[in-house]
């Protein structure tokens, strides 16, 4: 792969709710502070995808909503509808085929819609859309199939609850910095077996922008380049009782490629910082496994034995995660910006010291049936 | 450096208004297995694939994710890129982004839509701005009238001259199976004496209701070739999502998006004399006065002379520059898919392989797609590679 | 950033989009329909490169990319096995019961696919292995909810 | 063998709600409208083009606005449509009463168009070029949103 760097980002505080805000605003605002980020005026930038969700924003077209407010009024622009690292993903392909620059901003006010509602869009219309199924409860069906499989305890969950919101206690972006115990989680109201109140994101509004820009226009930002060494995604099947729940084999096939990509044979050894969408506790642990940070049914342990701590070997989501604030398809963005943060040294109080390659993650679909793996490295 | 791409197969559904007897996965299914056919490819040659519709026109969300039985996404890269209606264009760009970029070989670009399965009108409401528009919005008739009636204003322009490009669109579609006007051939006094939706617009001057999908599959150069001894390169491609809000869209001058899109597409591709430089136009013309005025904002004619260009026959089969000989989208539409037929019909005449519809030797097509708020999209095709 | 925007108040605009859908079931969706409604029967379809044992039934194999045959269809369960449960705590409109409920992944007897549907009863009883039967409704539509719920066995 | 039978699902009764935000500047115009049953537009500092409602920036010239323009009430049709074919309003789920007129309204010392509600639905009576005033909900009534204007009538 040619060379191709973040140059530049931005994004928004993660809030519950930005009542006086519109897309326009966040998007206008995230845009800029990308573009100041790295130095470059609107000359600078070639082509814009922009990323939003036509349920999640209650309009069709929704992209039609931010578009000049991304700068791309008259420029080559597009919109991919998920996952932010999937929209990023887009970008830095328009850069490996020739664009100079890109810039990709996403978008999400959790607060306008209802997200059980929206969710329940998720699914097939004529089999289990009628059976109420939506996010929450989906996913609570893949944490049991998981956790009794591996014998994953409540507990593990719990814990990269308490240690991801602790981390969010040091990002200035984050919505629910919370100073928590495992016994505060396994006592929160109960949501959906095994789910608790606690082992769920929030839903959050926000916006996030970053540019990517190829070898040469990487060089004329001000910023220190962030190289993308490799990234990949990939789809499961769709229907839940197709799939095992508890074996994230398109994760597997997504990391794979991406590792190939960037030359890494042993992550575990050679990532330094993970920045992953952990929507729910217990999929910390499972996409681990899937990342190939450990065997299946041992990202639990993992948690538990202090691995994925902010002093640990694999600091996993300093930024406090996805549970720390849960802006829909901005999260993948927000992930991808928290490495590259990491990777500059820009990460202030969750800086974890000297890292050299990062991965950030996001996910589509009913409980992960999308992956996409970034590898994102300084040099 | 990026690389050259090229379309080698593409298949589509027989477009109905209803198709009841498969659901939208279904539907799709139907598309892709007939591109690979095409192309002599199976699943397992594909490397990702870029996939479109309205969501709230289905009501089908997370189309990437929830189609993959169809679409042949288990396992494979799958992304959703919508943008109205110009999704079929968008799709099919992104398609092209996918292999220039190097780092997939074959990429199957889908665009689809069921529109029997909701009240379109209700569904293109949601487009507009909640609010500020939506409580007085009715569709996308009244702003296409606006459009259509300043045009008639500035240059004289007839409600016949515009009968002529419906009349135009669906006589091509005699000869085109897939077409859900196929054989139903209208004169210019049955569109003067169908009804009126808003002056000077009548219900057979604009496309009609699909259920219907379509598949393309992009290849890399180098593996292009080899798959098909004609691949259909794309020269350039461009987009201009110009206007944002309903209320700055300003219907006195050309079209803004498209003139800036053709400009950029057209320079990129080198071509200086698109009614010369090109052998066919697919074009997404959602109403007839679109066949008069949107081809002189892409210099097809100069700025008031359609009707001319149009009555002299220039754009019938046999014409200097046929357009549509698909029949367009006045024969067919099913939104997420409407402009991704454009660019496989443009891609099936470079090809050779429109049968009827084949306008003879084509070495330079035209594609455009239309949608959102007056927005362009552009993509230009050729026989051979581009340098 | 304009001075003027600190004294303003935020408004915001509540509202709907209701718009009616009505989605396509399919022929081999329509066939398994059909047949909860006036056999009350689980039917499934097979496809014959990889075997997969598929309910609902398919048109197509998603992973082999091969239509399913006519003479490809099964009958399965009514009974099988849990593979994976929730107790959901929470009510929202969509659900078609009151909560608590559970949803449950199954495995029907003679299927190698999950199949989701929900358990209104015994939820105490509920844990991954148990058997359950499909309790039909009485007056059918030709619906996914032909089904009722499951009852544990 | 008897015709194969061909099912539907029907979506019932659901709908999704929202509560969207106006924005403020947005929220400003609907105030003005309240306080002083009047329009307010934003200027743009580059291309001097007044914008009707005011928003955060000019698009074209990528341009933060901060300058808001006091306009009048009245304004010019530039399109219309009498709007009689029925179709399923999203807001409601149900037919949206018909006939209407929705029509493009070039608000007095703005450059851009308003949509909105003309009360005549009588092709004959109403023709591009019209001046149109707006009517305005009691102010008591109004509850900043674009149905504080009731509609526009034409001026004759």
């Amino acid at each position: 792969m040619e060379k191709i760097a973040i140059v530049g980002v931005g994004q928004t505080r993660y809030e519950k709710r930005k009542k006086g805000e519109i897309f326009y605003d966040m998007v206008y605002e995230v845009t800029t502070k990308a573009m100041e980020d790295a130095g470059y005026t609107l000359d600078d930038i070639d082509s814009v995808i922009t990323i939003s969700n036509d349920f999640w924003d209650g309009r069709t077209i929704s992209c039609m909503a931010v578009q000049e407010a991304a700068g791309a009024h008259d420029k080559n622009v597009s919109t991919v509808e998920g996952d932010g690292t999937f929209g990023a993903f887009y970008g830095a392909m328009r850069v490996l085929a020739g664009c100079k620059t890109t810039l990709v901003v996403a978008h999400s006010k959790g607060s306008e819609g209802d997200s059980k509602i929206i969710t329940n869009g998720m699914f097939d219309p004529v089999y289990h859309r009628s059976l109420g199924l939506d996010a929450i409860s989906s996913s609570a069906l893949q944490a049991n199939a998981y956790m009794e499989k591996y014998g994953i305890t409540e507990e593990q969950c719990a814990m990269v609850s308490v240690k991801n919101h602790g981390n969010a206690g040091n990002n200035p972006y984050a919505q629910l910095p919370l100073d928590i115990t495992v016994q505060d989680v396994m006592q929160s109201r109960k949501i959906a077996d095994p789910l608790k109140l606690l082992d769920c994101s929030p839903i959050s509004d926000g916006a996030a922008a970053i540019i990517i820009a190829n070898g040469e226009n990487a060089e004329k930002a001000k910023t220190e380049p962030v190289w993308v060494k490799g990234v990949a995604h990939c789809s499961d099947a769709y229907f839940l009782g197709d799939r095992d729940l508890a074996d994230p084999r398109s994760l597997k096939d997504a990391a794979r490629r991406a590792y190939a990509m960037a030359g890494i044979t042993d992550p575990l050894k050679e990532i330094d910082v993970v920045e992953l969408y952990d929507a729910f506790s217990y999929m910390e642990p499972l996409w681990l496994e899937g990342l190939g940070f450990c065997d299946p049914g041992k990202g639990g342990k993992m948690t538990e034995d202090g691995v994925t701590a902010m002093n640990g070997s694999l600091p996993v989501n300093p930024s406090g995660g996805v549970l720390s604030a849960h802006p829909v398809l901005v999260a993948g963005l927000a992930r991808i910006i928290e490495a590259v943060l990491q990777l500059r040294g820009d990460a202030g109080s969750h800086q974890i010291d000297g890292a050299k390659t990062a991965l950030a993650h996001g996910i589509n679909g009913p409980c992960g049936q999308s992956h996409c793996v970034w590898v994102l490295g300084r040099d | 450096m990026a690389k050259r791409v090229a379309i080698v197969g593409t298949g589509q559904t027989y477009h109905q208004s209803h198709r009841l007897d498969v659901n939208g996965r279904e539907m799709i299914n139907e598309a892709v297995t007939r591109a690979l056919a095409d192309c002599e490819l199976t699943i397992g040659d594909i490397d990702a694939i870029v996939i479109g519709n309205m969501d709230h026109f289905e009501s089908i969300n997370y189309v990437d994710t929830w189609s993959v039985e169809g679409s042949g996404g288990i396992m494979r890269p799958i992304m959703k890129v919508t943008t109205g209606g110009t999704t079929g264009t968008s799709v099919a760009m992104s398609a092209f982004y996918h292999v220039a970029s190097g780092l997939f070989d074959r990429v199957l670009a889908i665009g689809w839509e069921k529109n029997s399965e909701s009240d379109t009108s209700a569904a293109i409401i949601t487009c507009s701005d909640p609010i500020w528009d939506r409580f007085s919005y009715s569709g996308a008739i009244p702003s296409l009238a606006t459009e259509a009636s300043a045009y008639m204003e500035q240059y004289g322009v007839t409600q016949e001259d515009a009968a002529r490009v419906a009349v135009r669109d669906r006589t091509h579609a005699l000869n085109n199976p897939y077409a859900q006007m196929y054989n139903r051939p209208i004169s210019i006094e049955d569109v003067m004496e169908s009804s009126m939706l808003a002056y000077p617009i009548k219900l057979l001057d604009v496309c009609p209701r699909t259920d219907g999908a379509c598949a393309v599959v992009f290849a890399s150069e180098g593996v292009a070739e080899k798959i098909t001894p004609q691949p259909a390169w794309i020269k350039s491609c461009a987009v201009r999502h110009t206007t944002t809000w309903f209320g700055d869209v300003d219907y006195d001058t050309g079209m803004l998006s498209l003139q800036r899109a053709s400009r950029e597409a057209f320079d990129k591709a080198g071509i200086k004399n698109p009614a010369e430089d090109f052998d066919v136009a697919e074009l997404y013309l959602p109403y007839s006065y679109a066949g008069l005025k949107w081809i002189e904002a892409m210099g097809f004619c100069g700025p008031g002379e359609g009707p001319k260009f149009i009555w002299d026959g220039n754009t019938d089969m046999g014409g200097k520059i046929p357009m549509n000989p698909s029949g367009g989208v006045i024969s067919t539409n099913c939104i997420g898919a409407t402009a991704l037929l454009r660019v496989a019909e443009a891609a099936i005449q470079i090809m050779g392989k429109g049968d009827k519809r084949q306008v003879p030797d084509v070495k330079t097509a035209l594609a455009t797609g239309f949608g959102g708020c007056w927005w362009s999209d552009v993509v230009v095709l050729g026989q051979d590679k581009p340098e | 950033m304009a001075e003027w925007l600190k004294d303003v108040e935020a408004l915001t605009l509540k509202g709907q989009i209701k718009v009616p859908y009505t989605w396509s079931v399919g022929e081999v969706g329509s066939r398994f329909l059909v047949a909860l409604r006036d056999e009350k029967k689980i039917i499934g379809n097979q496809c014959s490169e990889c075997n997969t044992v598929y309910v609902p039934p398919r048109k197509n194999c998603g992973t082999c990319f091969r239509e399913i045959g006519e003479d490809e269809w099964v009958e399965l369960g009514p009974e099988g096995i849990v593979t994976a449960y929730t107790i959901v705590r929470y009510d929202y409109p969509v659900q078609p019961t009151k909560a608590p409920f559970a949803y449950v992944i199954i495995k029907l007897d003679g299927a190698d696919v999950g199949f989701v549907h929900i358990i209104k009863e015994d939820l105490d009883k509920l844990k991954n292995g148990v058997r359950v039967t499909a309790k039909f409704k009485e007056d059918r539509t030709g619906h996914i909810l032909d089904i009722d719920s499951f009852v544990i066995m | 063998m008897k015709e194969k039978e061909l099912l539907t699902v029907n979506s019932g009764d659901v709908a999704m709600p929202y509560e969207w935000s106006i924005g403020k500047y947005g929220s400003r115009f609907f105030q003005e409208i309240k306080e002083h049953q009047r329009f307010l537009g934003i200027r743009c500092p580059k291309c001097g083009k007044v914008k009707v409602p005011p928003r955060r920036i000019c698009g074209p010239c990528f341009q933060e606005l901060d300058e808001l323009v006091e306009l009048s009430d009245t304004g010019t049709i530039m399109a219309f449509s009498v709007v009689n074919y029925p179709f399923i309003d999203p807001n409601t789920g149900e037919q949206r009463p018909i006939p209407y007129t929705y029509g493009y309204i070039n608000i007095d010392g703005s450059d851009n168009i308003f949509s909105h509600i003309i009360n005549e639905t009588d092709e004959s009576k109403i023709k591009v070029g019209m001046k149109v005033r707006a009517v305005f909900k009691k102010p008591e009534e109004m509850e900043g949103n674009i149905q504080d204007i009731k509609y526009f009538e034409i001026i004759r």
